[in-house]
């Protein structure tokens, strides 16, 4: 095993497919000449040359639907919105297209595509660069949707991505692309729709996936020192969705406390608690809490920003809330 | 402590004494792309232009039967007839080889029967049966037939022309020699996706040729009350991309400028955007009735432009008699009617069909 | 009170709020010289004239923008999509500019301004031309969501959306344009955030907004004949929603379905759903269920477009279920 | 029962006999926007340009103290400065009235000062103060000041075009005499936002000034190879909009360029779009080192195209003292001292406005 960065666990996946198959491609903003705007696909124009590796012009309508198009020709591309802020821009192209090609076409045209990059909160870029679009995909049939929380499942779980005959949305984030993790030696896929117990526990569940499962695993410590024993499921894929896994936490620990970035109006972690209810009324001890973003856009100045995204302390006062502690 | 006031706009009233350091003139002048060469494939001869002609009667005879069973309700939703722009995608068939690739709107009945879509699927599409192209699943408005590589109709206006420039991407990158032809209309050529789309096929130097169909109208409002600029190819000036306009009322002359345009995407100089002047007959959709033409217009244009009798008349001329007409009629007349009557006789979706194309399986 | 149908009394609202301010104009795709795709600005071009009801191009992204520069700088804008389905090739605009602008501003810039059309299911138009776009923009702080459910209603709500200053996201459906209902004479406005009880009952509630409402008055009556007194609670907004009468219902019923068209996944019922269980999880006698379009993308053929939406003998089933008769 | 057969192409092997029906050029000869006509304004006199240099310099100070901030980690986030582009926002500013409006992206220090905000809101704002142009709610990306009509910067590449036009609009139907100055870069002028504003502008005839700054890069992608038109004024010609390309490097030949473009659009002409040719000295965000650049380039441009040193140039020519320069850069060097200090000290947002904007109140 390697300890190696979020970037480079996503750039090992794009360059291994990209061997193994000649019809990935990776094309996006300043994927190639600049080796990415945040470097994930640092070297990959050496080695793939500019058919393979495509800077293209600020024009995300444009380059997605080209996407869909080629992949619905025979190729399998990669494109990388600089931010998923500026899928917005291509929203009906992966929404109209993308996600609908295969259905309207009676089987006829799969679309194998990913579209990647960073999602979400960074850091003092105000509300247009601030946008979490985890459920603004995972609302569609047609499409699936991941988000690693680890270089390992960031790896992994992008192989597969580029495998999938269908559109993916492949979350990422740009806080994490620097964090360090083991990776494990050799070819290795994980599937999605799997969860991933990050940690166990026995009073609650921490239900979250991406960048937020670390700041439960740091709420976890801290509930840790209180004596509350807090397990953290992570989703790593929202769209197919690993019922069973959230079932068998809820059945375990009888309280959850969901974790999402992002808004709190009909988001993911929204869906999760909805499900709950659906399913394991009874087994619930207590209700499903949900730890969000403020209900405002964004805002630039540190002080104000740190009101509004979760953090450790929000997470252990609804943990607190759900065991009857607060 | 100095305030910010100087920072505000000079009054602009001063008095002449700075020499002016450069001069007025634009620095670079602008170059066009230069125009299409003449065409350079052989006329049509007699057989060759009659078998159009049959082509063409082919599909407004489907087109009226989907007409007349949309008044049966026996096809629902959207319905929006090509009638009157027949010779536009015919044209653009007989310049094509089979591999090439289509992809449009949802006017797409006559471009996919000109494309090689069986009437039969076509009309069972359209009546939502399990025998149809996309299994009833898509409808009027997105007909796909990968057989003859028809790659769909799709409802949001422009966005296919998106898609079109990934398609061309990728029968560049396969080396397949193929070209995409992506249609339009008039009212598309206003939208993000088409001009975006114009951006990167002339900058990759991709194999396609844009195909913008100007009906005079998109819905209810007319060319010239939805853009400044009339002439639609002109939009390709703006990112360097050979045009030309010409009207498609010939279908030989439309296969004719086809040919140039697309032998010169085939050839790896680039994309071409083309406007080919054509007219609907009918309503934009079925449930409209089409008031804003000037009076006496359809009439105009029927008894002046309709491809079918330009293209009867020139038949004649070179000795096509009634009686091959009328054979070739009766034989139009029965694929025509074999199409409702086997779409109307097809089974209608399984419900197994709902859930079986959301997604593709996992193994390729 | 006249009898008038949906798109008369939209009109009505848009008619009386136009003479009342100049300032307010009506742009969209065929609003004028065809008098609206669904006839709802019938006659408008020839009381306001050109500059007042303004035809477009096909250009969504273009004049959704323009409709909030227009707003910014002091008009009031009602830009019609001529089916919201077309508000996705839009979509950054409503976000990123018409929501965050008043907040990027620190209050300079108000954005006042109405988008509106028809949502969601129309019949037969298979999957580009169907989808609900309720939860996509509930999801953002910044909007305002309504989406009214009779003729009484739009006109009250539609009037109310003029005047507000920020941008109103005003959904209606084309399927109800022709539907008639009572009319108050006279002016009057209904205010954001207060639901409407549609019909009384005991047992369970009905929890919708827009069309689905009346397919929630079906179910009623069905379940009336099985001796199930069900209420309808019409939520009228979105964002601003009416908390009170939300909780209200449930501690009177204790037992609820929550009813909404479209996807399921992270849709407005999710939230309901959520708020419910987080606010009163100890009111309800079961948990809180929802009936919304199935996880597919519609298509064309009857017979399957049928077993995607919502009807009433789904919500009958479901209420049977929440009563624990099923 | 007769197949489908027929409708596939036709093999086009056939010989010649029918005569052609229309000749083969294409119908409209393309009709371009005529040129804008020369300068009309009066040269500046000696003060006149003085001034435009010392609103130059105080805009690059103002950056340059920023860019220290910065690395200080007192400004957080994206921070793209227009150091080298000085002339450009200066020049226009010269050209317009306080009443016209500007609207632009996420690179609008310059501009936002060049248009009148105070150099101590803007700092303010860049700090994440309370006193800031946006109340520390928007960083540097989005400067707003309604007092002098500056409409804000945006992170959206291209939206604000689409923004701007509806500016415009609002001009225009309410009789202000007023102009929209909408700014973008090289990069943004593939977005179909930008295309579709320039669609609706021409259109609606509205007074909009689309300003193109080409800097020759789009972060790291340099014009060439993000576009296969490199003088972007040239898009105009798809919408048929009147369009001009100029170098930016002189502020006074800035002045003169955009006055006629401006007037042209006040006059109720319609729009106009502009390509002004600059060169940013940074990086495109303070993380960027700017690798991309051919080797000696920068040093050139900053040799022979910076705009502060040609106008100096010039002054000294018509006999500008060094003690005369002296003085007006102590002058600044207060003013940028002054802003920074101003934001230092300044307090942080109160947890309140957090909530205080998400929406307007209810009555206007
Ligand atoms: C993005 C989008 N906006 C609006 C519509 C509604 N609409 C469907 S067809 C049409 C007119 C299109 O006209 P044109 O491009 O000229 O094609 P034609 O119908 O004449 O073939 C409009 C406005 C749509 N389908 N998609
Ligand atoms: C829609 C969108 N796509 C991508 C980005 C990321 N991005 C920010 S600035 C920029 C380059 C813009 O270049 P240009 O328009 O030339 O302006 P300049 O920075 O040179 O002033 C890019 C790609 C964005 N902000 N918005
Ligand atoms: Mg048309
Ligand atoms: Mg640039």
């Amino acid at each position: 095993m390697a300890m190696i960065a979020m970037r480079e666990a996503l750039r090992q996946a794009m360059v291994e497919e990209m061997r193994r198959d000649p019809t990935v491609f990776l094309m996006g903003e300043e994927v190639a000449e600049y080796d990415g705007a945040y470097k994930v696909s640092q070297g990959m124009l050496a080695e793939f040359g500019p058919d393979r590796v495509v800077d293209t012009p600020i024009a995300e309508t444009g380059f997605a639907g080209l996407g869909v198009g080629a992949a619905m020709a025979g190729m399998r591309p990669i494109i990388e919105f600089m931010t998923f802020n500026f899928s917005l821009v291509a929203f009906d192209q992966v929404i109209n297209s993308a996600a609908k090609v295969y259905q309207m076409s009676a089987g006829q045209y799969p679309c194998p595509i990913v579209f990647r990059g960073p999602n979400g909160h960074a850091e003092n870029l105000a509300s247009q660069h601030s946008t979490s679009v985890d459920s603004l995909y995972a609302h569609f049939p047609g499409l699936k949707v991941v988000c690693p929380a680890t270089p390992a499942d960031a790896k992994g779980l992008l192989k597969t991505a580029i495998r999938d005959n269908n559109p993916v949305v492949f979350l990422e984030s740009e806080l994490m692309y620097g964090w360090k993790g083991e990776v494990p030696d050799g070819e290795y896929l994980i599937p999605f729709g799997v969860a991933d117990l990050k940690r166990e526990g026995t009073d609650l569940t921490l239900i979250s996936w991406g960048k937020p499962v670390h700041t439960c695993l740091k709420a976890a410590e801290e509930l840790a020192k209180e004596g509350i024993s807090a397990q953290v499921l992570d989703l790593r894929s929202l769209r197919p969705l690993d019922h069973d896994a959230i079932f068998n936490a809820v059945a375990k620990t009888h309280r959850v406390v969901v974790v999402q970035e992002g808004h709190l109006f009909a988001g993911v972690a929204a869906e999760i608690s909805a499900r709950i209810m659906e399913s394991c009324f009874d087994l619930l001890d207590a209700p499903v809490l949900r730890v969000t973003n403020r209900d405002v856009p964004e805002p630039y100045a540190t002080i104000l920003e740190k009101l509004v995204v979760i953090d450790p302390e929000r997470i252990v006062a609804a943990a607190r809330r759900v065991m009857g502690r607060a | 402590m100095a305030e910010v006031e100087s920072t505000r706009c000079p009054s602009g009233s001063h008095r002449v004494t700075v020499p002016p350091l450069r001069p007025e003139a634009p620095l670079t002048p602008v170059s066009l792309a230069p125009p299409l060469p003449p065409t350079s494939v052989p006329p049509l001869d007699k057989a060759g232009l009659f078998l159009l002609w049959e082509q063409m009667v082919l599909i407004r005879r489907v087109e009226e039967m989907a007409a007349k069973a949309y008044t049966e309700r026996k096809i629902l939703g959207f319905c929006h007839l090509y009638i009157g722009q027949e010779s536009v995608a015919v044209g653009a068939a007989a310049a094509c080889r089979p591999e090439d690739r289509w992809i449009t709107g949802y006017r797409e009945h006559g471009q996919a029967m000109a494309k090689g879509v069986p009437p039969r699927a076509m009309m069972a599409e359209l009546f939502g049966k399990r025998t149809g192209a996309s299994r009833g699943l898509g409808g009027s408005m997105h007909i796909f037939d990968k057989n003859v590589h028809f790659m769909g109709g799709y409802g949001i206006v422009g966005a296919q022309c998106a898609l079109g420039t990934g398609v061309a991407w990728s029968l560049k990158q396969l080396k397949t020699g193929a070209v995409c032809l992506c249609w339009f209309g008039d009212g598309a050529a206003n939208q993000g996706a088409f001009f975006e789309s114009m951006c990167l096929a002339q900058l990759y130097k991709l194999p396609i040729v844009f195909v913008c169909e100007n009906n005079f109208y998109a819905m209810g409002t007319s060319v010239e009350r939805s853009s400044a600029v009339i002439d639609m190819s002109v939009r390709g000036l703006g990112v360097g991309m050979a045009r030309e306009q010409f009207e498609g009322f010939d279908v030989e002359h439309v296969r004719n400028r086809m040919s140039v345009a697309i032998e010169h995407a085939r050839s790896g100089q680039g994309p071409v955007i083309l406007e080919v002047m054509t007219y609907r007959h009918r309503g934009h959709s079925m449930s409209d009735p089409a008031k804003y033409r000037k009076p006496g217009e359809l009439e105009e244009r029927k008894q002046n432009s309709d491809p079918i009798s330009i293209t009867e008349e020139r038949l004649r001329d070179v000795g096509v008699t009634d009686a091959e007409f009328e054979a070739v009629r009766d034989r139009v007349e029965v694929i025509a009617k074999d199409a409702y009557d086997f779409a109307d006789a097809s089974p209608v979706p399984d419900p197994a069909d709902l859930y079986a194309y959301t997604y593709a399986p996992a193994s390729s």
